[in-house]
């Protein structure tokens, strides 16, 4: 039996319009090559992807991989998958593999950030494409968006359904990326019912189906009537289910696991993305960024409601959804305190992204323990 | 009922890989009649009562059963041709009980709920009774001796109404007394129409019991004889293939000096059970001492708490001048014990390393053998050769595997490793089983060699005759305690008959079995001894 | 609902795969042969399962194919180690790791897929409000009910019918066996193929009832788990009943306990069954010291008539 | 009181139909074709009720060399109907392997670099095997070993160049052996079976591995990925040109090699070769099993440990989650591939890691990487079946 994979666990320090390696000075000045790069135009380029997991985990390689469908649709070119691809030295081999016949490999999860960026410094011509880092190169750009605006949004529809205010969350790890989701998600519950009390069990995986059932269930006989995930199977989602309980998950529109008690989660849209870098190295003019999407460019979006989500709490969530889709929505806007109560964020003021990016403590309302 | 014989067997041919265990063999056992089957260790007895039981399939060759040809493929249809057999090393399952083991196997009544296995242990007991085999029907065989063992064994065949009863050496395990006991047990049998198929190499049973007595050598059948046409002396002819002489050397008094006391010693055996109860021994330099005693009174313990093999609980063990604190396999060796193994092959020797290695088993750790860590490679293998030349061990090479080697060739290998050490004790368990003429007589050759070299022996054996010859004193072992005690001259078979079943004349003594024995008892015992042994 | 009460209830969902795959095993070894291979023989009862119930639509189907592919499973088991002699240990390993990578390779069509249906329930109506009964038996599914059959069932046939008699006897002594009649390799050949039989459909009630979508690895060790319950139970089924939900009950404590507001890092708690497991057989060990372990006395030996030991 | 005795019984022996029948089933699915290879033996046609047997030859010397090449040739057919079955070629997927793994120098030294940690972890478990010790915990103590080597790092930085690398070494050994002494203390003082105990310790190394990279020593500015901190230049082993082959390739084949004189030459070698073949015999010679226990699991774990060790400064350079593929359980197979002899493993090891190489290429042509452990699983099964029927003979029985 192995361990399971490890998908985005940290994000880009900086947002796309923003080049610079500011956050990370010490750590990313050698390897960060920031923007400017401009590789030579590809006719028809050879992509590749590298996936953490199987594409049929239902979550985050799912999507990764619908994303590389609706590319090759878009484009009319061809990619090659390597999946299951763990975070270790393999990874750094088999990158290495696909740079030899390939002009653009994307890696899709966090921890190939450092074997991605040894490939790319010894295939200059070739484009690298990292998911959820923040080291760069001359031909390697790194990519992620902005989920916590939809966990916000997921929030707003818990904090309505839940009838005896308890809501649970199974966390995955104890890492900035999904804190920060579990604040969104436990302020937007607050935003619709301010005595929404979010309960977080962390199960430390990111895709085994059992633990996370387990998980799920121990909050369920805690009380819990709404339930949120963050790992990329629906385990939570099924446990839920036969309580009768609203959950959602992550990563990717789960509905088919639970027609009658789905509720909502953020999800990811890549495609876009991956046909704009490929046209781009089609044409020639790609250039190493880092791209921090959001749900205003599609990068990051709600999954529809689920068919059993009253219409009163549709269309609060939809209100909101509209203002992010209009970039207008500020997930992390004072005043916020955390659990102890203690102000975090004036208001008026609002965490900048490097902020959120290193956010280590939980908003008051959530009941949990941030181990350390 | 037909006037064919029970039992016959036609140019039946057994080999296994290489070895041919039967050559051409005819055999023929007629109807009510007690037939026994006398050979070497290896002659191919037990082989052959295997293929009549079952158990192996000939390679060549027919057998007839009731007059009928068959084939017997397994030991199932065997019992259905009404052939039941007690196996030399017991086939009982140790956990259940002794009606368990009985009716194993046995059709109808798929649901064994209380009330059939009470049905079934009671229709038990009266048929043991009927022969006179009386043993604690509902105990598990781990708690039974191995004398009732042997009874469940045999009310087992009859049980399954067995009408071929196969005996393979059922009387090694068996006091003198019980041994009588068990052939009065076949003649009532005999009595009842059943034919008795018994193997032994003692030739005194024989002529005790047999009606009729075949003789096999090295895998061929050499001659049949009834009981009246034939004598001890050339019995013993036809099995060895040669005239046998008796032996009785002369021997030189044993030495005085004191070598090893043993004062109260006790230890537990292996299921936590008293195996030695305050055992006082002594043996001195230059001697031999006989140990007598039916298996499972504590000899077994008694030579592994001598050879560091197992701990003692209570008493004192001094050796050499020296008082022992613990139990160590190591300092066992290097205080001068020697230590001939009750199995050969399950705890003496290695049977997948060459001859070499075994032999430096216990003196791999001196300066001779090694140096700095490291083995003194080509003195050793010169060393091992010599060995093998001083002890006549017939190998193809040193670096052949000791399993390759046949079963007396071991022994002597054994003997090799163990006198090269110069040991000042040796305890030797068992030294000749499974050995023929020949080599038993080459083991006893070296025994005295150490004695007269001044060495200690300790003589472990269920072979009285070995033990009587050899021995300056013969020590009964009785419920893990030394309950008789004779010197060479004195020695007297009856006596230590008696003393091995737990008393001097009553049997009743031996606790736990008295009830079974006393069902046993019959007025008319006949002398076991009387004759002079053989060898 | 007080925390024991939903403690056993998860402790009897997430046990009962375990007490299925744990009495396939005790079957193996009680008739003398080691079974390692339980998380292989899991993962692929599970697989088939999932690939069957997704293409057709019917359960009786899919355990129709879990008990066929389990059971061919059991046959090469039972001819290497029966016939062959093989090491039973490395036998076992070598189906484990084919077993993990078939599954994974077969069930790469049907990954992450939904199952057409849930596995059904039995209501007990009555049982509603009742304080203790009614959280535990209340709505239990049928799988889970006919392991509670098997483990009763079992304990019964092993100790009670002339089949346990010789099952034993095999385990134990098989030379005895044989020569009593019993046809001990055949036997042995049925003992392993029901066995692994049961550790299939362990995992088709991983996969049907627990954890209802496939996944690679889905088991995630608990095969292993069942191979040191067979140990923990000594042989026996009932025990195995109690053991494996001892350990259901291990498995889900974590996250009770983490909820409870414990700062013990959640590592440590997931160490719990498995410390747990080398402890108390260290435990057991050290009481029976000296006694036999009421494992099986031939188990992992190979017995061919003819064969000398 | 006869209650299967009489002319029933013979009479239902003696019908030949059921003879017939029982003699082919007592082949109890041996040997493979042998009814038909019955039928076309002149012989058998004259005698119909006994077809060929299947019997071990008592005096075999084991199965000759060239059973596991067989083997694993056997072992490609069968996942061969497998890959066949899913609609791919097996020949282009075996080549796609082969290439990858050995077809070029990159393949090449990263099948060594693969092949680095088997034949450690390989060589530990033969050393437990040799004395029927059933380690299965070589990933847990490659695991404590690659912790082992990481704490000199985290709470030793500033040790000087020459130290850095001996220390880590010797905290790898420590650590692994450690972990190899839990599996062995339960088994010598408590009568624990080891395979259970040293499976279990491989869970319990790997959360505990979770525990270090996701709590107290992960890397600060690491954004809370999962791992420690780069190692510095002097905490790697340095490699060979630009490849990633390093020095943990001379740590593996020195073990073998020092492993190989050992116990050719050495008492403590000959004292193992003794309890292998028979403890009771080794205890009789005044061996103390229990101490060897406790020192071959500490050598194995220790050995595992150095694999651990050379994988975190010699590969991933820092300690992170899943740094480890399953090399401890893999290395069982290598192991017993080998039939444990040193130079043996030398091959095994670098197959298994070309399998592996080749494994992750062939997903590159659209093929799951799960078809390298099925391949593994099917050659230990040939393996372990080719060696026993090579002991058997096919005989005609009278
Ligand atoms: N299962 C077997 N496999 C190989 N060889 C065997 C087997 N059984 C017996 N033999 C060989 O066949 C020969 C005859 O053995 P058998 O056991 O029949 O002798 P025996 O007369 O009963 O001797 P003992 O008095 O020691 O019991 C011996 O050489 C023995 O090694
Ligand atoms: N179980 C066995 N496995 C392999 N070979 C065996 C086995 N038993 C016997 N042999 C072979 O059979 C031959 C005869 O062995 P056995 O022990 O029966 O000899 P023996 O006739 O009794 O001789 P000795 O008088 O020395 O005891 C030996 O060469 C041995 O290699
Ligand atoms: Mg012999
Ligand atoms: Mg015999």
């Amino acid at each position: 039996g192995g361990g399971s994979s490890n998908n985005g666990a940290a994000a880009p320090s900086n947002e796309a319009s923003n080049g610079g390696a500011a956050a990370n000075a010490g750590t990313a000045s050698e390897n960060a090559g920031g923007e400017g790069g401009t590789m030579p135009k590809i006719e028809k380029p050879r992509v590749a992807f590298v996936y953490i997991g199987p594409p049929g985990d239902g979550g985050w390689t799912y999507e990764h991989d619908k994303g590389r469908q609706y590319m090759e649709e878009q484009t009319g070119l061809k990619a090659d998958t390597v999946e299951n691809v763990p975070e270790s030295a393999d990874a750094e081999r088999i990158i290495t593999e696909l740079a030899q016949n390939h002009d653009i490999v994307f890696t899709t999860s966090f921890g190939y950030m450092d074997y991605t960026l040894n490939v790319a410094k010894k295939f200059p011509k070739v484009i690298f494409e990292h998911t959820a880092g923040y080291k760069t190169n001359d031909n390697m750009s790194t990519f992620f968006g902005k989920n916590f605006e939809a966990s916000y949004l997921s929030g707003i529809a818990a904090g309505k359904l839940t009838k005896n205010n308890q809501i649970g969350y199974v966390g995955a790890f104890p890492i900035p990326e999904v804190i920060y989701n579990i604040n969104a998600f436990a302020l937007g519950a607050q935003s619709v019912n301010p005595d929404a009390k979010v309960s977080v069990v962390w199960s430390n995986t990111w895709f085994d189906p059992t633990t996370e059932r387990q998980a799920a269930v121990s909050l369920l006989d805690k009380g819990a009537d709404v339930l949120m995930a963050y790992q990329d199977s629906p385990a939570t989602i099924q446990a839920a289910a036969e309580r009768g309980a609203f959950a959602g998950g992550n990563d990717s529109d789960m509905s088919r696991f639970a027609p009658d008690t789905y509720m909502t989660n953020p999800v990811w849209n890549w495609g876009p993305y991956y046909t704009m870098v490929v046209k781009s190295v089609m044409e020639g003019t790609w250039k190493s960024q880092q791209y921090m999407g959001s749900m205003q460019d599609g990068m990051v979006g709600l999954a529809p409601l689920g068919a059993k989500v009253p219409d009163d709490v549709k269309a609060l969530v939809e209100e909101q959804h509209k203002k992010a889709m209009e970039g207008a929505l500020d997930v992390f806007q004072g005043p916020i305190s955390d659990q102890s109560g203690a102000a975090k964020v004036e208001a008026g003021k609002s965490l900048t992204m490097e902020e959120i990016l290193n956010m280590n403590w939980f908003v008051k309302g959530v009941e949990g323990t941030i181990p350390n | 009922m037909s006037t064919h014989p029970a039992v016959e067997m036609r140019k039946i041919v057994k080999r296994f890989g290489s070895v041919t265990a039967n050559d051409q063999v005819d055999f023929t056992a007629e109807r009510g009649e007690i037939h026994a089957l006398l050979g070497e260790n290896g002659a191919g007895k037990s082989t052959m009562m295997c293929m009549l039981s079952g158990v192996y399939r000939a390679t060549e060759g027919e057998i007839r059963i009731q007059g009928r040809p068959v084939r017997i493929r397994s030991p199932k249809e065997a019992a259905e041709l009404g052939i039941g057999m007690v196996f030399q090393n017991f086939r009982l399952v140790q956990t259940l009980t002794a009606a368990e083991n009985m009716v194993l196997g046995e059709k109808g009544g798929f649901w064994r709920g209380a009330g059939w296995m009470k049905r079934k242990t009671k229709e038990i007991a009266e048929l043991a009774e009927r022969f006179g085999l009386g043993f604690p029907v509902d105990r598990p065989i781990w708690q039974l001796s191995v004398g009732e063992q042997q009874r469940v064994e045999i009310v087992k065949t009859l049980y399954r109404g067995a009408d071929i009863i196969i005996l393979d050496e059922p009387t090694s395990v068996l006091t003198p007394g019980e041994a009588e006991q068990l052939f009065a047990t076949l003649r009532q049998m005999r009595a009842e129409g059943k034919t008795i198929l018994i193997t032994t190499h003692k030739m005194k049973e024989v002529m005790s019991v047999a009606d009729r007595i075949s003789v096999m050598r090295k895998g061929r059948m050499i001659a049949s004889l009834a009981r009246e046409e034939t004598d001890e002396r050339q019995l013993a002819q036809l099995m060895v293939g040669k005239e046998v002489v008796l032996q009785r050397k002369e021997r030189e008094p044993a030495g005085m000096e004191p070598l090893l006391a043993l004062r109260g010693l006790k230890a537990l055996g292996h299921g936590g059970r008293k195996a030695l109860d305050g055992l006082d021994l002594e043996v001195r330099k230059g001697e031999i001492v006989g140990i007598a005693g039916v298996a499972g009174n504590g000899q077994k313990e008694l030579a592994e708490v001598l050879n560091g093999l197992h701990p003692w609980s209570g008493g004192e063990i001094e050796f050499d001048g020296a008082v022992w604190k613990r139990a160590s396999a190591l300092e066992a060796i290097e205080s001068g014990i020697a230590h001939i193994p009750e199995n050969r092959m399950k705890s003496g020797l290695a049977g997948s390393l060459a001859i070499a290695d075994n032999l430096l088993s216990k003196s791999y750790r001196g300066p001779e053998r090694s140096r700095l860590g490291l083995l003194r490679g080509g003195a050793n293998r010169r060393w091992a050769q010599s060995l093998v030349e001083q002890f006549d061990v017939r190998t193809p090479s040193l670096d052949t595997p000791v399993r390759m080697l046949s079963g007396g060739n071991q022994q002597k290998l054994l003997f090799a490793r163990e006198i090269s050490m110069r040991p000042k004790l040796m305890v030797a368990v068992h030294p000749t089983q499974g050995l023929d003429v020949g080599a038993a007589d080459s083991v006893h050759r070296m025994l005295m060699e150490l004695r007269a070299s001044g060495s200690g022996v300790l003589l472990i054996s269920e072979d009285l005759d070995e033990i009587l010859q050899l021995s300056d004193r013969v020590l009964v072992v009785f419920g893990g305690r030394i309950i008789g005690e004779m010197a060479h001259d004195e020695a007297d078979r009856q006596r230590i008959g008696l003393l091995m079943t737990g008393s001097g004349g009553a049997e009743e003594a031996a606790a736990g079995r008295a009830g079974a024995e006393e069902a046993l008892r019959q007025p008319d015992q006949p002398d076991p001894d009387g004759k002079e042994a053989i060898v | 609902m007080d925390f024991i009460t939903l403690l056993l209830a998860a402790a009897i969902a997430s046990g009962t795969p375990l007490l299925i795959a744990t009495l396939g095993g005790i079957l193996s070894e009680r008739a003398g042969i080691i079974q390692l291979g339980t998380e292989g023989i899991m993962l692929m009862g599970a697989v088939s399962a999932c690939l069957v119930y997704i293409r057709s639509g019917s359960l009786w189907a899919a355990l129709a194919a879990v008990v066929l592919v389990s059971a061919a499973l059991g046959l090469v088991h039972a001819f290497m180690t029966v016939t062959l002699r093989a090491n039973h240990i490395v036998s076992g390993l070598a189906m484990t790791l084919f077993g993990a990578g078939l599954s994974a390779y077969l069930g790469k069509p049907v990954a992450g897929q939904p199952l057409p249906g849930a596995f059904p329930r039995l209501e007990l109506a009555f049982l509603d409000g009742v304080p203790f009964l009614g959280p535990i038996f209340g709505r239990l599914d049928w799988f889970t009910w006919i392991s509670f059959a098997l483990a009763l069932g079992l304990h019964l046939l092993i100790h009670r019918t002339s089949w346990g008699l010789h099952l034993r006897a095999m385990g134990d002594n098989p030379a005895t066996a044989d020569v009593m009649g019993i046809p001990v390799q055949a036997a042995r050949y049925a003992y392993v193929v029901g066995g692994a039989v049961l550790i299939g459909l362990a995992g088709a009630n991983m996969l049907l009832v627990y954890s209802p979508t496939w996944n690679e690895g889905m088991t995630a060790g608990r095969g292993w788990i069942a191979v040191a319950l067979i140990i923990f139970a000594r042989w026996n089924p009932l025990r195995a009943l109690l053991c494996a939900y001892f350990f259901g009950a291990l498995d889900s404590i974590g996250f009770r306990i983490q909820l409870e507001g414990s700062l013990i890092p959640s590592y440590f708690l997931k160490m719990i069954p498995y410390v747990v497991t080398i402890l108390v057989l260290m435990y057991l060990g050290w009481r029976g010291r000296g006694k036999p372990s009421g494992s099986p006395e031939s188990l992992g030996l190979p017995y061919i008539r003819e064969q000398r030991l | 009181m006869n209650p299967t005795s009489g002319p029933a019984g013979l009479e239902a022996v003696l019908a030949p139909a059921r003879q017939a029948a029982q003699a082919s089933a007592s082949l109890a699915g041996g040997a493979p074709g042998s009814p038909a290879a019955a039928a076309s033996t002149p012989g058998a046609a004259r005698k119909p009720r006994f077809p060929l047997r299947f019997e071990l030859d008592p005096a075999g010397k084991g199965s000759p060399w060239w059973t596991p090449i067989v083997s694993v040739v056997a072992a490609l057919l069968i996942c061969a109907v497998f890959i066949a079955a899913n609609g791919m070629n097996p020949l282009t997927v075996y080549a796609k392997m082969m290439n990858g793994a050995f077809g070029s120098s990159f393949g090449l030294t990263e099948t060594l670099v693969k092949a680095i940690p088997l034949l450690l972890c390989g060589l530990g478990v033969s050393i437990a095997y040799r004395i029927s010790v059933w380690n299965i915990g070589a990933e847990g103590q490659l695991l404590a070993g690659a912790m082992g080597a990481t704490a000199i790092t985290i709470y030793l930085p500033g040790l000087s160049l020459w130290l850095t690398i001996p220390a880590m070494l010797l905290a790898g050994i420590a650590a692994g052996a450690l972990w190899g002494l839990f599996t062995a203390i339960p088994r010598t003082y408590f009568q624990v079976n080891e395979l259970i105990t040293s499976l279990m310790l491989n869970y319990i190394a790997l959360l505990a591995l979770n525990y270090f990279v996701f709590g107290p020593w992960k890397d600060p500015k690491g954004f809370n990925f999962p791992g420690t901190p780069m190692f510095g230049d002097n905490q790697m082993l340095p490699v060979l040109g630009d490849t990633r082959l390093h020095l943990g390739l001379v740590f593996a084949v020195g073990a073998v090699a020092l492993y190989a004189v050992l116990i050719r030459y050495t008492r403590w070698g000959y004292e193992l070769r003794l309890i292998g073949a028979n403890p009771d015999a080794a205890r009789g010679a005044g061996i103390n099993i229990r101490k060897h226990i406790l020192i071959v699991m500490a050598v194995s774990g220790g050995l595992a440990g150095i694999a651990g060790m050379a994988e975190v400064a010699g590969v991933s350079h820092r300690l992170m989650y899943g740094i480890s593929p399953g090399y401890g359980y893999t290395a069982i197979i290598v192991a017993w591939l080998a039939k444990l002899h040193p130079a043996g493993l030398l091959v095994t090891s670098f197959l298994f890691g070309g399998l592996i190489v080749g494994g992750y290429s062939v997903q590159t042509i659209g093929m799951p990487s799960s078809i390298s452990s099925m391949i593994q699983g099917a050659i230990l099964f040939c393996l372990i079946a080719g060696d026993m029927a090579a002991r058997f003979r096919i005989r005609r029985a009278a």
